[in-house]
C-alpha cells in the first residue's frame, strides 16, 4: 500500500513539475473551431433574433460556417497536412493527419448537403399560409395537440435544428481525429446528443419520430456506457488513454508500472476493454448485432436527419474505428481480426437478407446501410494501407449516394407527407421518369454496378481485403452483394415495370436546396464511378495515421 | 495512336445520349426523328467497325490499332483497346446486327396503350433506341477491351440497359400477367448475370492481388498473359483454378452454359424480338468471347484442367437444349432453347482446344448471331401479326404469307446447320475439332444435329404448313421494311456459308495465338496424307 | 483495502446497470441504469488512476460526469415529451416501428 | 473445257435462285426457264462426256479447284470438283432424267399456282445432286448430300397445306439426318485418321490405316447411305415421301437421290475394299432391304407406294452389289442407271395415271386403264418388263449381273446372297405384275368421289407423254447398250476396279434360274389377281399382308423405340427444367425470403430486446476475443 502510494506521489510530483501551459493550435484546429463557433452563434440567433428572421439567418449561418470549415480543411490539406506532414494538436489529444482531414472533409460536405435538405420548404404544402419544412413547429408541443396547432399557425419553426446539427458536426469532426479515448468519448457524446434531439423533431408522424428518438437515445447511451467502461479498462491496462501510448504499452515498447503487472496489467483487461470500445463504435456504424436501432431510427427520424445520420455518423464512426484499430491496436491484430471477421460477415449477410422483405423505403435503406457497414468493415479488417485508403474512398462515395437517396425519398409524397411504403412507389418511373431514374442510379450504386461510385468503392475495399488475406470475406461480400442486388432491383422493378396505383403519391417539385443536394449526389456517384482516380489518389495519400 | 477504336465505342455511346435527349413527344414525326437518328448512329458505327476490320492486318500483331489511356492508376487500370481477329469479327457482327435490330423493332417502341401523358407516351421511343445504342457501345467496348478491368466494367454495366430493354419493352400483347412475366424475366436476367459478375469480381480482385504480390500490379491483358507465359507471374494451381472458375462462372452464366441457362428462355421469351436478338446474338456472345480471350489466356493450366468437365457440360447443353426446344409450346422459348444448344457447341469448340474447334467456335458466334437473328426476327414479325407466341395458334401461314414462311424456313434451316449455310461451316469445325481430341463427346454432340432438325422442322411444320388456321387467315406477308431486315441476314448466311474465308483469315491467327497460350497443339492425324490436296496453310 | 476490490465493485455496478437496462420497463429507470453504468465506469477510472498513480483517470471521471449531466438533459427532454404524448413512460409502449 | 464443270452446277443453281427469288413476274414462263436450266446442264454434261470419251483412260478424270472454302489450320476444305467416269455417268443420268422430268412437270403441274416455285425446287435439287456427285471431297459431298435432302424435303412437302405431306417431308428430312450423322462422323474419322477428307488424300492414305479405323469409317458411310437410300433400318421415310408430286417421286425418290447411297459406297470403294467387315454389313443391309422393300411392294394398294417399295428393293440390289466389292461395283452402278430409266418411267406412268384419274392413287380403284391411256400403258408396260428383268430389256442385263455377282462372292455367303437375290427377283415379278394387272387390266373399278364426281380417265398431254416415251426407250435399250461388249464395265473399271469372283454357277445357269423365278412370280400374280375380279375394298389378308401394308410395322417400331421415349424425355426435361433447375433457383430465392421474414421477427420494436441483443453481442464479442487469445 505504501509502495503504491509512493509511486503515486512520485508520479504526481513529476507531473506537476512538467505541466506546461496548455498550448492550443488554433490554426490547425480551425475546422472544428469554426463549426463550434458557428453553432454557438446559432444559439445566439435563436435567443435574440425574431422568429421570422431566424430561418434565413440560420440557414445562411450554418451553410457559411460549414463551408468556411471545409475551406479550412482544404487549406490545411493544401498546406500538406494529411499527405506530407501531420501533427498532434491540443496537447496530443487531437490528431491532424490524412484520415482525419479526409473524413472531416467528407463529413462537412455531407453536412452541407444535409443542411440544404433541412432548408427545403417547398415540398410540404403550406400550412395555414406558412411555408413549412420537415421539422415540427415546436418540438415540445404534444403531437396533434392544440399547442402544436397554434405554433404551426403562428409560423413557428424549429430553427434550433441548425445549431444542433452544427454541434453534431463539430463532434463528428472531432471523433475521427480524437487521439485519446477521452476525447473520443466526449466527441461521441457531443455528436450523439444533438442527433437524439434531431430525431424527435419530425413534422409528420411525430409519434414515430419520438419513438425513434427514445430508442436511439436509450440504446445510444447504453452503447456509450460500454465505450466508457472499455475506456476505463484500457486505462487500467495501460495507464494512459492516448492511443499511441496504448499501442506502445501493448507492444512492450513502453512498459507500464511494473508493480501493477500482477493486479491490473493483464491481457483480460486489455481484451475486454478492446471489445467494449469496439461495441461502442460498432453500434454507431450499425454493425450486427448492434444494428437493431438502425431501421427504427432511420424510419422514424425526419428524412433529412436520417440522411445526415446515415452519411455523416457512419463516416465519423468508421473514422474512429479505423483510428482505434490502426493506431492503438495494430499489435492485437491477431486477436481482433477473427472477431471482426465474424462481425463483418454477420453484418453483410444479415443486412442483405433482412432487406429482402422490407416494405418501407427508409427501412430498406437502413438495412442497406447495415449491409454497407459490413462491406466497409472488410476494408477495415484488411489492416493495410490499401484498406485504409479504400475505406476512406468508400465512405466518401457511400455518403453521397445515401444523401442523394434520402433526398429523393423526401420528394415522393402523398397527402400524409412522405410516401415511404414501397407499394406506393409502384410505377413511379412512369409518372416521374427523371426522379425514378435518379433513384435507380443511387440504387445501382448501392448495388455496386460498374460505372457508379458504389462499384469503385466496393472494388477498392474488396481488393484491399483480398490483399490483406481476407479472401473468404471477399467471397461472402460478393455473395451478399448478390442478395442485396435483389432488393435494389426489386425497387427498380417496382418503379419502372409496375403499373402506377391510382391515387398514388406524386413527386413534389423541390426547391433549389434539395435540387442541389440531389444533383450533388448524382454528380459524385457518376464522377466517382467513371473517373475516380483523383479521389482514389486523395484517399490513398490521406491513408496514413499519425502517432 | 489512332483513335479509331475509341471512336467505334464513343459514337454509339454518344448516340445513346443524343437519342435519349431528343425532344419528348408521341407524335409520329418526333418518333421518326428519334428512330432515324438512332439508325444513323448505328450505321456510322458500322462504318467505323468496317474500317477497323479493314485496317486489321491478319498477319500482324495479335492486337492491333491499340489505344491506351490511363484510367484508374491506383489499380493499374487503363482504358486500353485493341482489336484481334476474334474481336474484329464480333464487333462487326454487333455493328451489323444493331441497325437491323433497330429496323426490325421500328414500331416496337411506339406508344403502348398507356395512360395519356405517362412516360410511355412521351419518352418510350427515345428510351428504347437509346438503350439499344447503349448496349451496342458497351458490347463493343467489351470486345475491344485489352484490360481485364475495363472488360469487367462493361461486361457488367451492359446488364443495366439490357435489363430495361427486357423489362420495359415486351410484346405488345398481354395484360398485367404479361407485364408480371416480363418483369420476372428482367429480374431473373439481371440477378443471374449479376451473381455471375460478382463472382467474377472476386476473381478479378484475386487476380490483381496475386499479380500485385508478384510486382505485376496491372490489369493489362497482354502484360498479364505474357508474364504468365514467361513465368514472371506464377499463380499456384489451386488459386489459378479458383480464379478460373470465378471468371468462367460469369461467362457461363452469360453464354449461357447448362445448367446456368434458365434465365435465357424467360428473357428471350418475354422481350421483343429485337431485344431477344440483342440478348442471344450479341450480349451472350460476350460470354463465349471472354472464355476464349480471358479464361484461356489468363489461366492456361486451369483451362486445361477443367476442359473435360466443361466439355461434358457443353455436350449436355447441346442435347438438353435441343430436347427442350422440341418440347416447347412457345415459339420464342423454342428459339431460346435452340440457342442454348448452340451455345453448347460454341463452348465445346472453345474448350476442345484445337484450331478447328476454336476457329469454328468463333465463326459459330458470328453465324449463330446472324442466323438466329433472321429466325427470331421473322418469328417476331409473325408473332406481332397474330399477337400470340403459342405454336398451337398458328398453322398454314405459308399459304397466306409465303415470303414470311420462306424466310422463316431459311432461318430454321440455318439453325439446323444445313450445309451451304453459314452455321454448317462453324458447327462442323467445332465437331471436327472436338472429335479429334474427344471422340465420344464429338459423337454425342453430333446427334444434336438430328434434334436440331427435329425442333426446327417441327416448328415450321406446325406453324407454317397444314390448313390455314382461323387467326392466321388474312395475315399480311412481309412488308418492305421487314424484307429489308431479313434480306441482309439471309444474304450473309448464304455468303458466309459458301465463302467464310474472309472471316477465317481474320480469326485463324488469333486462334493460333490462343492455343499457344494454353500450350496446346492440334492432335496429329494417325496417318497423315503425304501430299495433302489442299496444301497446308500455316 | 486493496483498491482492486473497487474494481470488482465497479464491474458489479456495471453489470447491475446493464441488467437493469435489460429488465426494467420504465424509460426513466432504464436511463438511470445507464447512468449507473457510467458511474461504474467512473469508479473504475478513479480506481485505476489510483493504481497507476496518475491523474488521467480522475480527470476522465470529471468529464464523464459532465457528459452524464448533458445526457440527462437531452434524455429527460425526450422522455418527457414522449410521456406527454402517450402518458406512459414504459419503453414497451414504443414499438410502432418494428420488423 | 473443264470450266464447264462448275457450270454444270451453276446452271440449275442460277435457275433455282432466279425462280425462287424472282417473284410473280416469272410465273408465266418460269417453268420453261427451269427446264432450260436443266437442259443446259444436260448439254454441258454431254459435251464433257464426249470430250472425256476422246481422252485416253488415264487422262479421263479431271480436277477443277474453284476456291478455298474453309481454310483453318490443319483443316482445308476446298470447293473443288472431280469429274471422272463415275461422276459423268451420274451427271448424265441426273441431268438427262432430270430434264425429262422437268418437261413432264410442265404438263403435270400446269394447274398448280405455285408451279414456278416447284421448278425452282427441282432446279435446286439438280444443283445439289450434281454437287454431290462432282465434289472432290467428302465435305463438299456433304453439302450436296444435304442439299438434295433439302430439295427432297421441300418437294415432298410441296403441297404443304396437306398435313400428311408436311409430316412426310419432315420425316424424310429427319431420318436422313440420322444418316447424315453417319456421314459427319465418317468425315471426322477421316480427318483424325488422315488429316484430310479429299477422295485423293483419303484413298491414297487408306492403305496405311488400320482395319478397325477403316471399318469404322465404312460403317459410318453405310449409315449415311442407309439414310439417303432408304435402306433398313432407315427406310421408313420413303413410302411417306410419295406424298410429294409424282415427278418428284420419279426424279428424286426413284431415279437419282435415293441412289446417292450407292454412289457413296462405290465412290468410297478404296475404304470398303480394305474393310471386309464393313462390306459384310453393306451386303446384309442390301439383302435385308431387298426383301423388305419387295414384301412391302406386294401389299400396297397405293400405286406410288407399291413403286416406292420396289425402289427400296431395287436399291437393295444395288447396295448389295456395292457391298460385294470389286465384283459388284460396276453392276451396282449399271443397275442404278437402268433403274433410273425404268423406275422414272414407271413413276411418270403412275403420275400420268393419277393425272387422268383425278389424283386417285388406290390401284383397287383403277382397272382396265389400258384402253383409256394407251401411251401410258405401253411405256409403263415396257418399264414393267424392264424391272422384272424380262430378257433383253435393261433390267435383265443389270439385275442378272448382280445375281451373278452375288453367287460369285463365293462360299456359303455367296449361296445365301444368290438365293436372296433370286427370291427378290421372283417377288419383284410378282408385285410388278400385280401393279400392272390392277392398273391396266381387268374391269374398271373407279368410283365417284364424295361429291359425286366421276373420274374421266384420259391420256396425258404430250409434255408428259414425251418424257415417258424417251424413258421407255432407255428402259428397253440401255441395258443392252451397257452390256454390249461389256462397254459399261470397261468404262467404269478404271475407277472402281473389277474382279470376276469365282461363281459356283455358270452365267447361263444364273440367267435360267432368274428367268424361272421371274416366271414363277408373274404366274403367281396372274393366279391371284388376273383370273378373278379384284375386290375394291382390300381383303383382310394374312398377318404378313397386314404387316406389309403397314410397311412391316416400321413406323410402329420407330414410334415405340424412338418417338415415344423421345417425346417423353423431352416432356420430362421440360418439367425438370422449370421445376428442377429453375425451381432450385426460385427455391433459393424463396429460401432467402423465408429466412428474411423469420429473421425480421427479431426486430420486434422493443428497446429492451434491442438492448438485449446488444448485450448478448457484447458478451459474445468479449468471449470470442478472450477465446482467440487462449487458443
Amino acid at each position: 500500500m505504501s509502495a503504491v502510494h509512493s509511486l503515486w506521489m512520485e508520479a504526481a510530483g513529476a507531473n506537476t513539475a512538467s505541466i506546461p501551459a496548455p498550448k492550443i493550435e488554433y490554426g490547425q484546429l480551425s475546422p472544428m473551431l469554426i463549426v463550434f463557433g458557428t453553432a454557438l452563434a446559432g444559439v445566439l440567433v435563436e435567443a435574440f433574433l425574431p422568429r421570422r428572421a431566424r430561418y434565413g439567418v440560420q440557414v445562411a449561418l450554418a451553410l457559411s460556417g460549414l463551408i468556411a470549415s471545409f475551406a479550412a480543411v482544404v487549406v490545411l490539406a493544401a498546406d500538406g497536412y494529411g499527405s506530407t506532414k501531420s501533427g498532434l494538436l491540443a496537447m496530443g489529444s487531437v490528431a491532424l493527419d490524412g484520415p482525419a482531414l479526409f473524413l472531416q472533409g467528407v463529413i462537412l460536405l455531407a453536412a452541407v448537403v444535409s443542411v440544404l435538405m433541412y432548408a427545403e420548404r417547398r415540398l410540404d404544402p403550406r400550412v395555414e399560409g406558412v411555408a413549412s419544412d420537415a421539422f415540427t413547429a415546436q418540438g415540445a408541443a404534444t403531437p396533434g395537440g392544440e399547442q402544436e396547432r397554434l405554433a404551426t399557425k403562428a409560423g413557428f419553426a424549429s430553427t434550433e435544428v441548425y445549431p444542433l446539427t452544427l454541434f453534431a458536426v463539430g463532434g463528428m469532426l472531432l471523433f475521427p481525429a480524437a487521439n485519446d479515448l477521452l476525447t473520443m468519448f466526449v466527441a461521441l457524446e457531443v455528436f450523439s446528443l444533438p442527433l437524439y434531439l434531431l430525431c424527435a423533431l419530425a413534422r409528420r408522424r411525430r409519434l414515430l419520430s419520438q419513438e425513434a428518438a427514445v430508442k436511439y437515445f436509450l440504446l445510444g447511451s447504453f452503447a456509450s456506457a460500454f465505450f466508457l467502461f472499455g475506456t476505463a479498462l484500457l486505462y487500467g491496462y495501460a495507464g494512459t488513454v492516448r492511443l499511441p501510448e496504448i499501442r506502445d504499452v501493448i507492444s512492450g515498447v513502453a512498459p507500464s508500472t511494473p508493480a501493477l503487472a500482477n493486479s491490473t496489467q493483464n491481457d483480460a483487461l486489455l481484451l475486454i476493454g478492446l471489445a467494449m470500445l469496439a461495441v461502442g463504435l460498432l453500434f454507431k456504424v450499425g454493425a450486427v448485432p448492434f444494428h437493431s436501432w438502425t431501421p427504427d431510427v432511420y424510419q422514424g427520424a425526419p428524412t433529412p436527419v436520417t440522411g445526415f445520420m446515415a452519411a455523416a455518423t457512419k463516416v465519423a464512426a468508421f473514422g474512429a474505428l479505423l483510428r482505434l484499430f490502426y493506431v492503438a491496436f495494430p499489435g492485437l491484430r491477431w486477436d481482433w481480426r477473427p472477431v471482426m471477421w465474424g462481425v463483418a460477415i454477420l453484418t453483410m449477410v444479415v443486412g442483405a437478407i433482412l432487406a429482402v422483405t422490407q416494405q418501407d423505403v427508409k427501412r430498406l435503406l437502413a438495412y442497406s446501410s447495415i449491409a454497407h457497414a459490413g462491406f466497409i468493415l472488410t476494408g477495415v479488417i484488411a489492416t493495410n494501407r490499401q484498406g485504409l485508403g479504400a475505406v476512406l474512398f468508400y465512405l466518401l462515395s457511400y455518403s453521397f449516394v445515401t444523401l442523394g437517396a434520402f433526398a429523393v425519398v423526401t420528394l415522393v409524397r402523398d397527402s400524409k407527407g412522405e410516401a415511404t411504403h414501397l407499394s406506393s412507389w409502384a410505377g413511379l418511373g412512369r409518372r416521374s421518369p427523371l426522379v425514378a431514374a435518379v433513384f435507380a442510379l443511387f440504387l445501382l450504386a448501392f448495388a455496386g454496378i460498374p460505372l457508379t461510385s458504389g462499384f469503385t468503392g466496393k472494388f477498392a475495399v474488396f481488393q484491399a481485403a483480398a490483399a490483406g488475406g481476407a479472401t473468404p470475406l471477399v467471397i461472402v461480400g460478393v455473395l451478399s452483394s448478390a442478395v442485396a442486388a435483389f432488393f435494389y432491383i426489386r425497387v427498380i422493378v417496382l418503379m419502372f415495370f409496375s403499373d402506377p396505383q391510382p391515387g398514388g403519391p406524386a413527386v413534389a417539385v423541390p426547391s433549389v436546396f434539395t435540387g442541389t443536394a440531389i444533383a450533388l449526389g448524382v454528380l459524385v456517384t457518376v464522377g466517382l464511378g467513371v473517373l475516380p482516380q483523383y479521389f482514389l489518389d486523395l484517399a490513398s495519400k490521406a491513408s496514413m495515421f499519425v502517432g | 495512336m489512332s483513335y479509331l477504336l475509341t471512336a467505334t465505342c464513343v459514337v454509339p455511346a454518344a448516340g445513346a445520349i443524343l437519342t435519349a435527349a431528343l425532344p419528348a413527344g408521341s407524335t409520329e414525326a418526333r418518333r421518326r426523328t428519334t428512330k432515324l437518328t438512332a439508325l444513323a448512329v448505328s450505321a456510322a458505327t458500322l462504318a467505323l467497325a468496317a474500317v477497323a476490320a479493314a485496317r486489321f492486318e491478319p498477319g500482324g500483331a495479335r492486337y492491333q490499332l491499340t489505344e491506351s489511356y490511363s484510367w484508374i492508376r491506383s489499380f493499374g487500370i487503363n482504358f486500353s483497346l485493341g482489336v484481334d481477329g476474334i474481336g474484329a469479327v464480333l464487333v462487326l457482327l454487333t455493328a451489323v446486327l444493331v441497325p437491323i435490330v433497330m429496323l426490325a423493332s421500328w414500331h416496337d417502341a411506339d406508344p403502348a396503350p398507356a395512360p395519356e401523358g405517362t412516360f410511355e407516351n412521351r419518352r418510350r421511343t427515345q428510351g428504347f433506341f437509346a438503350l439499344i445504342l447503349a448496349v451496342e457501345a458497351m458490347v463493343i467496348v467489351s470486345f475491344l477491351a485489352t484490360d481485364v478491368f475495363l472488360f469487367y466494367v462493361f461486361f457488367e454495366a451492359m446488364l443495366i440497359p439490357m435489363y430495361f430493354l427486357i423489362g420495359g419493352f415486351g410484346d405488345k400483347a398481354g395484360g398485367p400477367e404479361a407485364a408480371r412475366q416480363r418483369s420476372y424475366a428482367a429480374v431473373k436476367f439481371l440477378l443471374y448475370n449479376l451473381l455471375g459478375g460478382l463472382v467474377m469480381l472476386a476473381a478479378v480482385i484475386g487476380l490483381y492481388v496475386i499479380a500485385q504480390q508478384q510486382g505485376q500490379a496491372t490489369f493489362d491483358l497482354q502484360s498479364l498473359t505474357s508474364a504468365i507465359a514467361d513465368g514472371k507471374l506464377v499463380i499456384d494451381p489451386t488459386a489459378e483454378r479458383a480464379l478460373f472458375l470465378g471468371f468462367f462462372f460469369a461467362f457461363a452464366v452469360k453464354a449461357p452454359l447448362w445448367p446456368l441457362h434458365t434465365w435465357l428462355p424467360n428473357a428471350m421469351g418475354e422481350s421483343t424480338a429485337g431485344t431477344a436478338v440483342l440478348i442471344t446474338a450479341v450480349v451472350d456472345k460476350v460470354g463465349t468471347f471472354a472464355m476464349l480471350r480471358f479464361c484461356l489466356g489468363l489461366f492456361p493450366d486451369a483451362s486445361k484442367f477443367f476442359a473435360p468437365a466443361i466439355l461434358v457440360l457443353s455436350v449436355i447443353g447441346i442435347i438438353y437444349g435441343a430436347l427442350l426446344a422440341v418440347g416447347q409450346k412457345d415459339i420464342k422459348r423454342l428459339i431460346a432453347y435452340a440457342s442454348i444448344s448452340h451455345f453448347g457447341f460454341i463452348i465445346m469448340g472453345i474448350f476442345a482446344m484445337t484450331s478447328q474447334g476454336q476457329s469454328g467456335a468463333t465463326l459459330y458466334m458470328v453465324n449463330h448471331g446472324i442466323s438466329t437473328a433472321a429466325w427470331l426476327l421473322v418469328a417476331g414479325f409473325l408473332i406481332s401479326r397474330r399477337g400470340s407466341r403459342l405454336i398451337a395458334d398458328y398453322g398454314g401461314v405459308q399459304k397466306v404469307a409465303p415470303v414470311l414462311a420462306g424466310t422463316f424456313l431459311i432461318g430454321g434451316l440455318a439453325t439446323l446447320s444445313l450445309p451451304g449455310l453459314a452455321p454448317f461451316v462453324s458447327e462442323f469445325l467445332v465437331l471436327v475439332g472436338t472429335f479429334s481430341r474427344y471422340p465420344v463427346l464429338g459423337i454425342i454432340a453430333t446427334f444434336g444435329i438430328v434434334l436440331a432438325a427435329l425442333y426446327a422442322l417441327v416448328l415450321y411444320q406446325r406453324t407454317m404448313t397444314g390448313p390455314v388456321k382461323d387467326g392466321v387467315r388474312g395475315m399480311a406477308d412481309l412488308k418492305v421494311r421487314e424484307i429489308a431486315v431479313v434480306a441482309p441476314l439471309v444474304a450473309l448466311t448464304v455468303f458466309l456459308g459458301v465463302y467464310p474465308k474472309p472471316l477465317t483469315d481474320l480469326v485463324n491467327p488469333a486462334v493460333n495465338d490462343t492455343l499457344s497460350q494454353v500450350h496446346r497443339t492440334d492432335p496429329a492425324p494417325a496417318h497423315p496424307v503425304a501430299e495433302p490436296a489442299g496444301g497446308e496453310q500455316k | 483495502m486493496n483498491p482492486v476490490n473497487y474494481l470488482y465493485l465497479a464491474a458489479l455496478l456495471f453489470t447491475i446497470g446493464a441488467s437493469g437496462v435489460l429488465i426494467r420497463r420504465n424509460a426513466i429507470v432504464l436511463f438511470m441504469c445507464v447512468e449507473l453504468m457510467l458511474n461504474a465506469s467512473n469508479l473504475a477510472l478513479v480506481t485505476f488512476s489510483r493504481l497507476h498513480g496518475n491523474l488521467d483517470g480522475q480527470i476522465i471521471a470529471f468529464f464523464t460526469m459532465v457528459v452524464a449531466a448533458a445526457e440527462v438533459v437531452v434524455g429527460l427532454a425526450i422522455i418527457v415529451s414522449i410521456f406527454r404524448t402517450r402518458h406512459s413512460a414504459s419503453v414497451d409502449d414504443s414499438n410502432l416501428m418494428k420488423l | 473445257m473443264n470450266s464447264l464443270i462448275p457450270l454444270l452446277v451453276a446452271a440449275p443453281l442460277a435457275g433455282a435462285a432466279l425462280l425462287l427469288l424472282g417473284g410473280r413476274a416469272l410465273d408465266r414462263f418460269g417453268h420453261w426457264l427451269g427446264t432450260l436450266a436443266a437442259a443446259l446442264s444436260f448439254v454441258f454434261g454431254l459435251v464433257l462426256f464426249f470430250s472425256m470419251l476422246g481422252r485416253s483412260t488415264d487422262q479421263r478424270p479431271v480436277h477443277v479447284q474453284l476456291f478455298s472454302w474453309v481454310p483453318v489450320n490443319g483443316f482445308q476444305a476446298d470447293v473443288a470438283f472431280q469429274l471422272d467416269q463415275l461422276s459423268i455417268t451420274f451427271v448424265l443420268l441426273i441431268t438427262g432424267v432430270g430434264t425429262l422430268i422437268h418437261l413432264y412437270s410442265v404438263g403435270y403441274m400446269a394447274h398448280d399456282e405455285r408451279r414456278r416455285r416447284f421448278f425452282g425446287y427441282l432446279n435446286l435439287f439438280l444443283a445439289a445432286m450434281l454437287l454431290l456427285v462432282l465434289a472432290d471431297n467428302y465435305l463438299l459431298l456433304y453439302v450436296g448430300w444435304e442439299g438434295v435432302g433439302l430439295a427432297s424435303y421441300l418437294l415432298i412437302g410441296f403441297w404443304q397445306h396437306k398435313p400428311s405431306a408436311a409430316t412426310a417431308a419432315k420425316k424424310a428430312f429427319l431420318v436422313n439426318r440420322v444418316g447424315d450423322v453417319g456421314l459427319s462422323i465418317a468425315i471426322m474419322l477421316m480427318f483424325t485418321d488422315f488429316g484430310n477428307f479429299t477422295y485423293l488424300g483419303v484413298f491414297g492414305a487408306a492403305g496405311q490405316a488400320s482395319r478397325s479405323q477403316l471399318t469404322a469409317i465404312g460403317l459410318m458411310l453405310l449409315l449415311a447411305a442407309c439414310g439417303k437410300s432408304a435402306q433398313v433400318p432407315l427406310q421408313s421415310w420413303l413410302g411417306d415421301a410419295m406424298e410429294g408430286p409424282t415427278p418428284v417421286s420419279a426424279l428424286i425418290h426413284a431415279a437419282t437421290m435415293v441412289t446417292a447411297g450407292v454412289y457413296l459406297i462405290t465412290r468410297s470403294h478404296a475404304i470398303f475394299d480394305l474393310a471386309p467387315d464393313a462390306q459384310t454389313a453393306v451386303v446384309c443391309v442390301g439383302a435385308v432391304t431387298l426383301l423388305f422393300g419387295a414384301i412391302v411392294g406386294c401389299a400396297k394398294d397405293d400405286i406410288k407406294k407399291a413403286l416406292a417399295g420396289s425402289t427400296m428393293s431395287q436399291i437393295g440390289y444395288m447396295i448389295l452389289a456395292a457391298g460385294l466389292g470389286p465384283i459388284g461395283y460396276v453392276f451396282a452402278i449399271m443397275h442404278l442407271v437402268t433403274h433410273g430409266f425404268f423406275k422414272a418411267g414407271l413413276f411418270l406412268g403412275a403420275g400420268s395415271v393419277m393425272h387422268g384419274m383425278d389424283d386417285e392413287v388406290n390401284m383397287r380403284h383403277y382397272g382396265g386403264l389400258r384402253k383409256y391411256m394407251p401411251i401410258t400403258f405401253v411405256t409403263f408396260g415396257l418399264g414393267y418388263l424392264a424391272i422384272i428383268g424380262f430378257p433383253g430389256l435393261s433390267g435383265f442385263f443389270s439385275k442378272d449381273k448382280i445375281i451373278e455377282a452375288a453367287f460369285a462372292k463365293g462360299g456359303t455367303e455367296g449361296w445365301i446372297l444368290g438365293l436372296v437375290t433370286l427370291v427378290g427377283a421372283a417377288v419383284t415379278a410378282f408385285y410388278m405384275t400385280r401393279v400392272m394387272i390392277l392398273t391396266f387390266f381387268g374391269e374398271k373399278r373407279w368410283q365417284a368421289d364424295d361429291e359425286g364426281h366421276q373420274p374421266h380417265p384420259h391420256e396425258s398431254p404430250s409434255t408428259m407423254t414425251l418424257p415417258m416415251i424417251v424413258l421407255a426407250f432407255g428402259s428397253v435399250f440401255a441395258g443392252g447398250l451397257f452390256a454390249f461388249n461389256s462397254s459399261f464395265l470397261k468404262w467404269l473399271e478404271p475407277i472402281t476396279g473389277h474382279s470376276e469372283g469365282n461363281s459356283p454357277l455358270s452365267s447361263l445357269t444364273v440367267t435360267l434360274l432368274t428367268s424361272a423365278c421371274l416366271l414363277v412370280g408373274v404366274a403367281l400374280a396372274y393366279v391371284v389377281y388376273g383370273r378373278s375380279p379384284v375386290p375394291v375394298t382390300p381383303p383382310v389378308g394374312s398377318v404378313l399382308t397386314r404387316a406389309a401394308r403397314r410397311d412391316l410395322l416400321q413406323d410402329e417400331f420407330n414410334h415405340a423405340v424412338l418417338v415415344r421415349p423421345g417425346s417423353a424425355l423431352a416432356a420430362a426435361l421440360v418439367y425438370l427444367d422449370s421445376k428442377g433447375l429453375d425451381g432450385f433457383v426460385n427455391g433459393l430465392a424463396a429460401a432467402i425470403g423465408g429466412i428474411s421474414s423469420r429473421l425480421r421477427r427479431v426486430q420486434n420494436g422493443y428497446v429492451r430486446s434491442y438492448a438485449l441483443s446488444m448485450f448478448g453481442g457484447t458478451l459474445v464479442l468479449v468471449a470470442t476475443t478472450l477465446l482467440m487469445r487462449s487458443v
